[in-house]
């Protein structure tokens, strides 16, 4: 296990998200978790757009207001205010995940704690007795979302993988996982496990084994290297 | 740019191919998309199941789809009006296969399809003719039977105003079917009566949002079933 | 069996419809079938007000509209022009049986081809191998609604019982009606069989216990007589 | 005269019983009915059962319902906010019980509950702690779990424009579960900011269609939870 570093090599989140939206295709419908996920919506593309789905209700979500115009009932699924970009509309709940679980969004960019070698998630409990379950929509999303992209430091704060061979924190849906965008390396769920297809500039592929929990498999031509 | 605009009903159904399944809306004449049904006639698509309330009447529209031979099964709650010789001959002639299902459980089974809900129980037809066959299961203080939601290949839906993004409003109960085929059609292709730009349809009224919908066509002047039957038009 | 009779005793059509009329409470929703129960409609006691729902996708029915008013895409049930009151409001189809099969209807009024004694229904189909079956909402109306009363003549056109110890035609629905009104009488469906609460001016009891296909209980005070 | 309105939040909450469940809307703050649940707490019923997607921020609204010890169990996606302190020390203490289930399926089982569907199946949750002791199927090429609808003897929510009839229009993302609960609540309970007579709505605009709704209650100005909180403000 490596230790935490001050300067450590890789990308930046921000640099994270801009890595995730080149990879979403013009006219994709998008949810976005909450966190770093968030910050995917900074870096469209130009040329591209996407339309953003939030769970509590709303299709076509647009960007914070401006100070003092917001509306407390116009809100994200994390509960911050937002507004509605020209084709928005709202909707009851069921529709909502009715989108969801019908596979009717394209994509969904989540956090993680955990991501295992065959794609399963965890995301959204740390177990515990003590500690207060809160699930939200995440389930539902990896259940239901065409293709789920996760967004994560490569490492916990202490040091610790997040991909690994598998879970040991409550699962959140098996088998959902199709990418991971971490600070190190851009690396596919495949049949075989996890599959490296590009690297952050200046991070070696053993850097990022060392710091994997699983076997790490490269693509034959690696971007980024 | 979202744009699924497309320029003509051919356009929007050219890619519908044989033994596909099709979800058409519609109650009656209320919400039947003429012209892409006569579009998928001129198509020429074959061995096709559609699944409708209805099954049309006089030889326009749906009624003229299978008089063209093109439907080979039929799931649909009413399959008889008032003008409808068509349906009854291909029945009786075996070439039709229908798969009735109560009104309610149809546009459940749709939904359900639509929703990502692959199955449900419901109360309704136990201990009737099409409950027969069916999973049984006693829940709370009911009999139900297990009932599967359905998707199909394409939806083919009318829209009294729609947006490039695809959302979408209805004519009073023209609505009926159609918010629910548009979510489990894989391809939902709409013939609107008018497209505005995306930003005019207030996001609170919108009956479908766009997400459910692939295909927007543009028939300002769509002709009504009776009035064409009335006038014992056919097609083509 | 008896003959069918040119001259009758009993209610005419519209008198039935009244009948029933004067048992819905006041602010009812209520969904009419095609045929002898839309005459309900025309029958709303004086200071009473039912809301009428028909499962295409409207709550607040009103009347035929005027010759030339209509609109094609505005019909009920039965595919016939209607027009809309004060309230009203449109919805798809299974928000429309949401309201039936959820027990939100207070009452449904039927046709019927028979009845059984333990309020087996059956109004869908006359089976036969030549017949084009053809359900519509029937099923979930006698499913879902909290109250179903059938208004039907007591007899079939040959004379026939429709009241009967159990069904020949196909089921719509087992032990579902609460309540019938025909020609000769009103009459309830209880647990132990067909009780007579009210005849028809100038209609003994027996006179409707040799039409009917069934035991026919008589309440001790029988109104109408 | 279908007239469904009452004086006030008081009046409309007066025969919630020991021991009911009661449906409350809302996601975080948005939608919901602060005042009714601040009546709920003047009324004085213990012992509920409350499902709702939250459970409250600071001591205002539903937090202040859990803080006066009258909730024993919550039904629940997201018990976990910012400024939410009260539930989990009841968690804890082991007062209030939690049922906690995803979002997607606490909103389909109290549309199933009010649609008279009593289970369905859904992939959502499969191989998941929450999926544990739940029946399990394969259907078509997924795993699913059986889950049964929710129907609660109350529901409270807030709307933005209500007619006489309990026709609906909510505000932006506070519709969220409202319509949901206003189907699965035997007595279904509105707050609304504006109520106009009846006929004033476009058929065509309802959200909830007054068969939903049992009573209505106007509250004029309604409090904004995040603004009660950021004031310090406890109720009562």
């Amino acid at each position: 296990m490596s230790r935490p570093s001050e300067h450590a090599p890789g990308w930046t989140r921000d640099e994270m998200a801009r890595r995730v939206a080149v990879d979403i295709r013009d006219g994709s419908y998008v949810n976005l978790g909450i966190g770093i996920p968030e910050l995917v919506a900074k870096y469209v593309p130009a040329g591209r757009e996407f339309i953003y789905h939030t769970e509590n209700g709303l299709l076509g979500m647009g960007p914070s207001p401006a100070e003092g115009h917001g509306d407390p009932e116009l809100i994200n699924a994390g509960k911050r205010q937002v507004t509605t970009v020209p084709g928005a509309a709202y909707f009851h709940q069921s529709d909502s995940f009715a989108m969801i679980r019908g596979g009717h969004l394209d994509l969904c960019v989540l956090g993680a704690l955990q991501v295992a070698q065959h794609g399963d998630l965890a995301n959204w409990s740390v177990g515990g007795p003590d500690a207060i379950p809160a699930v939200g929509g995440a389930m539902d999303l990896v259940a239901g979302v065409k293709s789920i992209f996760v967004i994560t430091q490569h490492c916990t704060k202490t040091g610790e993988p997040k991909l690994v061979e598998s879970c040991t924190y409550p699962l959140t849906g098996v088998g959902v996982v199709d990418r991971v965008y971490t600070d190190l390396a851009v690396i596919d769920v495949t049949p075989d496990g996890f599959r490296v297809i590009e690297l952050a500039p200046g991070v070696e592929l053993d850097f990022v084994r060392e710091r994997t929990g699983a076997p790490l498999h490269a693509a034959e031509r690696l971007t980024g290297v | 740019m979202i744009d699924k605009r497309v320029a003509s009903p051919a356009e929007a159904v050219a890619d519908v191919r044989d033994g596909a399944s099709v979800l058409i809306g519609g109650f009656g004449e209320a919400g039947s998309p003429i012209e892409l049904i006569h579009a998928l006639i001129d198509q020429g698509a074959r061995d096709l199941t559609v699944i409708s309330n209805n099954c049309g009447s006089g030889e326009v529209g749906l009624a003229a789809l299978l008089k063209a031979k093109r439907v080979t099964k039929v799931v649909c709650s009413f399959p008889r009006t008032a003008n409808s010789t068509v349906f009854p001959e291909l029945y009786r002639s075996g070439f039709t296969e229908l798969e009735l299902v109560p009104q309610g459980t149809l546009a459940e089974r749709i939904r359900a399809g639509g929703a990502g809900i692959p199955a449900f129980y419901t109360p309704t037809a136990v201990g009737t003719p099409l409950g027969e066959g069916k999973e049984q299961r006693h829940i709370g203080d009911r009999d139900c039977v297990l009932e599967h939601g359905i998707v199909a290949d394409f939806a083919l839906i009318k829209a009294r105003v729609a947006d490039p993004h695809g959302n979408l409003l209805y004519n009073k109960t023209a609505r009926n079917f159609s918010p629910l085929m548009a979510m489990a059609g894989r391809t939902t292709i709409v013939q609107a009566t008018r497209v505005v730009p995306a930003g005019d349809l207030d996001p609170e009224v919108i009956v479908t949002p766009g997400i459910f919908v692939d295909r927007v066509t543009c028939v300002a002047d769509p002709a009504h079933e009776s009035t064409l039957v009335a006038a014992g038009a056919t097609y083509p």
